[in-house]
């Protein structure tokens, strides 16, 4: 794993000033990221702000549900035609709500996979980490591909006033 | 839709409440016939007995001159009926004879089947059945005996309804009018109860039918049964046990 | 109505993960007491389906009971947590952060125990494999999805599946919070349990975003729910009182005001147990109380429309059944009990802030409702079935047996022991919610006014 | 139902920025006079069609006002038009009572609706005048006035609906008393004078304000009970009991709930047009939209849901009633307009108001809140003209025994439906000229209590939510 670096703070403002600081750098977006132990309002640290398609995971899902449950409720009604009550043997009354759970299910389902999955969890190596991050400090980590640069990021960092630099 | 129209049989019964004389000879036959656990005294009180067939009596009238009115009840076999398609696993279910079979060996014991009746003509078994040393060989070869868990209800003698179709088919002929009976039906002494095959327009029961005193039971529900009951009539006013309690 | 309060966050998670970190000193006496009851339920019910349904009171035509009764209500309580977590998510009501997670954790365990009565309360459960794994060829018979009953299991693991995922993926950035928090065999399960939790952007977007549309997408299905539970009494047209169409509705709604009462018992719990006297506060219950206000009084609303059109047929069984309903002993006095509870006491004191701040008193007007709201169920099911109509020659009133009360007394410690079970291993305040709205929320001066605002993401 | 999240893609714009009050108020009051050649057309146009349509239900009151089974068509409309203008207040009352900021600057126009309920009004009178009374030649029939007097479902209607019309207007008075003020200060002409006569000496003390506070809670509080009452009254007593065996206990509510979505649809198109026409975008900012259209998207929703809870119930229970009902209601000659409802009322504003990108516009939120309108009509129309179609010698029966022969609208029925609803909108208008479109200081309020902040490097708004 490719070297990386981690500043801490304690303020959102130095943190912030920081990550202007890279950018001013020259580090391309992507290659610094900020880690805080609570949500931020976007865009709160000039970070970039991340793509998701979240939304295509619930519509892939509730169609599979759905299709699969067309399939379920009508084959086995077809398949042992016994009349019940005198009411039809393809009850799309009764099938419509078997298929709107399953329906939901499936969007449920799919929907979460989506979470974990565009959160680019599960990560067993999460990297450079510090605990206190979930102590409401503030991290902002550097990933490099060569060695030269780790010296003007930490310039950067020091000039934004971090608390603690780690190394990884 | 209804199954009748595609079977070649119907089968049904016409109650003439106007012969019935409350003798509850049906009611024993049944319970001779079907295997029915005995109803003990403690059973009873507490609303657990099971008969598949009963005679309601009524009283008309204060005393002197009340009125005693019976009529039978069992399951009315309805073309839709509430029963069916509240069971989740089809262990009641209308075959293609008209007939509204339950299925003991699919039924779980949900009881929202006997919710759904408005006739409470079905019936759970709260225990497993046992009989006294004395009657176990009394007991029907014909007839499941139910365990304990399970629904069930009046089965218009299927039993009797399949060998009767087996003679039948192994003779090469058609089932003749009259030759199956319930066991109710062929213990009625007045012949209150009559027992035939619907789709047979010639059959006794089709006759019956058609007369001008034929009513169902609580019609609002739209049911639909298959037993057919002729009203009471009465020399001094028209009405009978059987409306007097639908409409009640 | 959010006091803003400075919370230095070391001190927030020392607080909220007493739980974990630390365990209290009551905690085991009351698990193990609970422990024991729940054992004497389990094995009541083993006995009870050893020996058959005899042993309940059940008696035609009463032939659902307390079972299916506390199943409707288990089934209410648990529209508690998408209806605090979810509704008030997507209408940006802040109180709600302390709320949510307990909230869905009552969800998810009173359907555990919800599913167990339909199951039990059967006359051969074991057989009732053939309509929860419906599919198995060898039997060569399909369920009959027809019947309300298998729309039933269908809504409510559908349910069930829905809440728990989204309790866990709330729980993702808590359990990051733990993993930096332990040490040993904790730490190793919490790191493997948070995934690798980080808290970058692009995690926290996925919190926000996803937590919503989660919350969209199980809002339907929880509405959805209690209605078709609701269904299965709704469609038998033979028994006057069930045959109602405003049945699904009035369910709902039900549910809701017995769901977040319950929610109101269980903060007041927690506060006095954790000793949280900084994270829910007497805002947070004044809040509830409002949303309380308005639900009981539309369920009552909901209640009258019952009971007129139920007359409004003006057909002799109906009144029969409401006279006996409403006059009859012994179900006069408990349809008195239940209105009291349900409404006529609990809502009138809520109009009072000082009852609305005051926990105590909130503790026991919710429990106050939550009896009522059971009774409405019973109310609803029994008088229904012990008809009043022709051709029922045995009126026989139903009187539940010992065993039932048990199984009914275990559902309750049931829950409980759940819940402290939960508590043990995981934070039951969302921690990293608490201190979002630390993060979102400032004082504003309007002149000389210190206002409390939220900020909110511009879109 | 995946884009009902409140997701906010990559466009990034800061919100847009504040409006001084002194400006708002010279730029509101200025709305009001000065009106465009095209608006004075409209009004006319308007006017016409509304006459024609009051003349025409003069005309048909005389000659067939001894058949109710030719008054359908005027019951539906009465039953939108209180939906339309009876639920478009609410709209302004309930966010209020959620502490809403979004809602305050349009609270005025969702409430000037309740002058329209003068229509509901005028078109309910010959109704009343033809609705059979409880018990006609001995049988009484089934009604929620069980041994009431035979007139009782006549006064209490009609009492219910007056009652809608003086508190709504009450609501709109108590709300735009300082309104009247501005306008005595900065208006001229009639309205000054008028300005000076409603305001009754408002200045905008402490006390002023905290029992105008009162006063709105109150009113709306009121306003809403008497408006549910009002469904259910109208619904029962002029729909289900003039059915044998009509009883759908879930229709009150039903009815109350699309016309909630009625009312939330009337006010996007009212919003739309004013905002268009009278240069308002930097008062009313898109949020607005945004949040009404998720309210229109879940009330759509509920619509779908309150009409199946009912028609399953009938459908398993298939008693005489229930098949009565359902072919009477649904499967019945009417059916078109039941799936014309269906597809108008659901389906298509379903589809239209998933995606983020149309709550967050305008032109297509408007598209979708008039075909809304128009699903609502078929729906009325389906539950209504059935129902007043059953002859009068069998609305006692136990329960319905044939489908009735329906009945097709004549000209006075169209005029008499045109000039209903062009008459709402006339009356709306008009009120736009007599106040200003949007409350001067609740926009005023709005534009104080949310300011667009610099959040560290992120845009974003600062909410102040006072007690």
């Amino acid at each position: 794993m490719s070297k990386s670096i981690l500043g801490l703070f304690q303020q959102p403002e130095p943190a912030a000033d920081a990550m202007d600081g890279l950018k001013e750098a020259g580090f391309e977006l992507g290659t610094f990221d900020v880690l805080t132990g609570t949500p931020y309002p976007e865009g709160a640290f000039g970070e970039y702000v991340p793509q998701h398609r979240l939304f295509r995971f619930p519509a892939f899902g509730a169609i599979i549900g759905f299709t699969l449950s067309v399939f379920l409720t009508a084959v086995t009604q077809l398949a042992y035609p016994m009349v019940t009550g005198g009411k039809p043997i393809m009850s799309i009354f009764a099938m419509l709500i078997i298929m709107y759970e399953m329906t939901m299910l499936a969007g449920v389902i799919a929907t979460v996979i989506g979470i974990v999955f565009e959160s680019r969890l599960p990560n067993m190596q999460p990297g450079i980490y510090d605990t206190r991050i979930t102590e409401g400090w503030i991290g902002v980590v550097i990933t490099f591909d060569d060695e030269s640069k780790v010296a003007d990021a930490e310039s950067v960092l020091n000039k934004a006033g971090a608390l603690e630099i780690k190394h990884a | 839709m209804t199954t009748a129209e595609f079977g070649t049989h119907n089968w049904g019964m016409v109650v003439d409440v106007d012969k019935c004389i409350g003798c509850n000879a049906c009611v024993i036959a049944c319970q001779a016939e079907n295997n029915i656990p005995i109803n003990t005294q403690d059973r009873v009180e507490r609303a657990r007995s099971i008969s598949w067939i009963r005679v309601e009596r009524y009283w008309e009238g204060d005393f002197p001159d009340a009125k005693a009115r019976f009529i039978p009840i069992m399951c009315q076999h309805c073309e839709n009926a509430p029963c069916e398609p509240v069971c989740p696993v089809y262990a009641t279910y209308h075959n293609s004879e008209g007939l509204n079979v339950q299925v003991y060996n699919r039924c779980v014991g949900t009881r929202y089947c006997a919710n759904g009746c408005p006739y409470i003509v079905r019936f759970f078994n709260y225990w497993e059945p046992v009989w006294p040393e004395s009657l176990r060989n009394h007991l029907n070869p014909d007839v499941t005996v139910r365990s304990r868990g399970i629904m069930e209800k009046c089965s218009f003698c299927v039993h009797r309804i399949r060998r009767e179709s087996r003679n039948a088919r192994s003779a090469g002929v058609e089932i003749a009018d009259g030759a199956v009976q319930t066991a109710c039906s062929s213990a009625c002494p007045t012949s209150a109860l009559n027992f035939g095959n619907f789709n047979d327009p010639d059959s006794k029961v089709s006759k019956m039918k058609d007369d001008k005193r034929h009513y169902t039971l609580l019609d609002q529900f739209g049911t639909d049964p298959n037993v057919i009951y002729l009203a009471k009539i009465d020399a001094d006013k028209k009405i009978s046990a059987g409306e007097a309690a639908t409409h009640g | 109505m959010q006091q803003r309060r400075e919370l230095d966050q070391v001190y927030t998670n020392r607080k909220l993960l007493n739980g974990q970190l630390d365990t209290p000193k009551w905690w085991l006496p009351t698990v193990s007491i609970l422990g024991v009851v729940v054992l004497i339920g389990v094995v009541v019910i083993a006995t009870m389906v050893n020996k058959g349904l005899g042993v309940t009171g059940l008696a035609r035509p009463v032939y659902w009971g307390l079972f299916i009764t506390t199943f409707v209500f288990w089934v209410g309580i648990s529209h508690a947590g998408i209806m605090i977590s979810a509704i008030l998510r997507l209408t940006q009501a802040e109180w709600r952060r302390p709320v949510t997670r307990a909230a869905e954790l009552l969800t998810v365990f009173s359907l555990l125990t919800a599913l167990v009565f339909p199951l039990i309360h059967a006359g051969r459960p074991w057989r009732i494999a053939y309509w929860i794994m419906p599919y198995d060829i060898s039997r060569g018979i399909y369920p009959n999805i027809r019947s309300p009953l298998i729309m039933d299991p269908v809504a409510i693991s559908t349910y069930l599946t829905g809440s728990t995922l989204f309790l866990y993926i709330a729980l993702l950035p808590d359990l990051g919070n733990l993993r930096d928090r332990t040490t040993g065999w904790k730490n190793a399960m919490y790191t493997v349990l948070s995934l690798g939790w980080r808290g970058n952007p692009r995690q926290w977007k996925m919190q926000t975003v996803g937590g919503i549309l989660l919350s969209a997408l199980m809002l339907p299905i929880f509405v959805s729910v209690h209605s078709i539970v609701s269904w299965d009494f709704a469609v038998a047209s033979a028994v006057e009182g069930w045959h109602s169409t405003i049945f699904a509705p009035y369910f709902v709604i039900g549910a809701v005001h017995s769901g977040v009462s319950a929610v109101v018992t269980m903060m007041a719990l927690m506060r006095w147990l954790w000793k949280w006297d900084d994270f829910i506060r007497p805002e947070h219950f004044d809040a509830l109380a409002r949303l309380l206000i308005v639900v009981a009084t539309g369920w009552l609303a909901f209640t009258f429309l019952e009971l007129t059109f139920a007359l409004y047929g003006q057909d002799a069984p109906e009144i029969a059944l409401r006279e006996m309903q409403m006059f009859q002993w012994p179900w006069n006095a408990l349809f008195i009990i239940f209105f009291l509870t349900a409404y006529a006491i609990p809502v009138p004191m809520w109009l009072f802030k000082r009852v609305r701040t005051n926990i105590a008193l909130m503790f026991w007007t919710s429990i106050l409702v939550n009896i009522g709201m059971w009774l409405e169920r019973f109310l609803i099911i029994v008088p229904g079935l012990a008809r009043r109509t022709p051709f029922v020659y045995t009126w026989e009133a139903y009187r539940p047996s010992p065993v039932e009360w048990t199984i009914f007394i275990w559902s309750f410690a049931w829950v409980t022991f759940l819940m402290l079970l939960f508590s043990k291993f995981f934070p039951l305040v969302p921690l990293f919610e608490q201190k979002e709205s630390q993060v979102f929320t400032e004082d504003v001066m309007i002149g000389r006014a210190k206002i409390p605002a939220i900020v909110r993401e511009a879109d | 139902m995946a884009s009902q999240a409140v997701a906010h893609e990559s466009e990034h714009h800061a919100p847009p920025p504040n409006v001084d009050a002194d400006m708002v108020a010279r730029e509101l009051i200025a709305t009001t006079t000065g009106a465009s050649g095209r608006f004075k057309a409209w009004v006319w146009g308007l006017g016409i069609l509304s006459i024609a349509g009051i003349v025409a239900l003069v005309i048909k009151f005389i000659d067939q006002g001894d058949d109710s089974t030719k008054w359908g068509y005027v019951a539906a409309l009465v039953s939108f038009l209180l939906s339309v203008a009876g639920g478009a207040p609410m709209v302004a009352m309930a966010p209020v009572m959620a502490k809403a900021n979004w809602v305050r600057p349009i609270t005025r126009i969702a409430s000037l609706f309740s002058f329209a309920s003068v229509v509901t009004l005028v078109m309910l009178i010959p109704l009343v005048a033809i609705l059979p009374p409880l018990v006609t030649e001995g049988a009484r029939r089934r009604t929620i006035w069980y041994e009431a007097p035979d007139y009782s479902p006549h006064i209490w209607t009609t009492l219910a609906l007056v009652m809608l019309l003086i508190t709504g207007i009450m609501l709109f008075y108590s709300a735009a008393l300082p309104d009247f003020a501005s306008m005595r200060d900065h208006s001229t002409g009639w309205r000054k004078r008028l300005g000076k006569r409603l305001a009754r000496g408002w200045v905008g003390t402490d006390a002023q304000w905290r029992t105008l506070r009162m006063r709105i809670g109150m009113f709306g509080t009121f306003y809403f009970l008497i408006l549910v009452f009002a469904n259910f009254l109208f619904t029962t007593d002029f729909g289900q009991s003039m059915v044998p065996g009509w009883r759908d206990a879930i229709l009150p509510m039903y009815h109350t709930v699309s016309g909630f979505q009625a009312g939330v649809a009337g006010v996007v198109i009212a919003l739309y047009f004013s905002r268009k026409y009278m240069k308002l975008e930097k008062f009313i900012h898109l949020d607005a939209f945004w949040s009404l259209g998720r309210l229109l998207f879940a009330l759509t929703l509920l619509w779908i849901y309150f009409f199946y809870s009912s028609f399953i119930v009938f459908w398993y229970g298939r008693s005489e009633n229930d098949i009565a009902t359902l072919n009477h209601q649904i499967k019945g000659p009417m059916i078109w307009a039941f799936f014309g409802a269906m597809i108008l009322l659901w389906f298509v504003p379903w589809w239209i108001l998933i995606w983020n990108k149309v709550r967050r516009g305008t032109t297509v939120m408007v598209m979708g809140s008039f075909v809304i309108l128009v699903g609502l009509m078929l729906d009325r129309i389906r539950m209504f003209v059935p129902a007043w179609s059953v002859p009068g010698d069998q609305i006692h029966e136990k329960w319905l025994k044939v489908i009735p022969e329906t009945y097709w609208p004549d000209i006075f029925d169209i005029l008499i439906m045109a000039g209903g609803i062009s008459l709402v909108a006339f009356i709306v208008m008009m009120m736009t000229r007599v106040v200003p479109v949007l409350s001067v200081w609740q926009v005023q309020e709005f534009n104080l209590l949310s300011k667009p902040i610099k959040y560290i490097r992120g845009h974003a708004t600062l909410v102040a939510k006072p007690d």
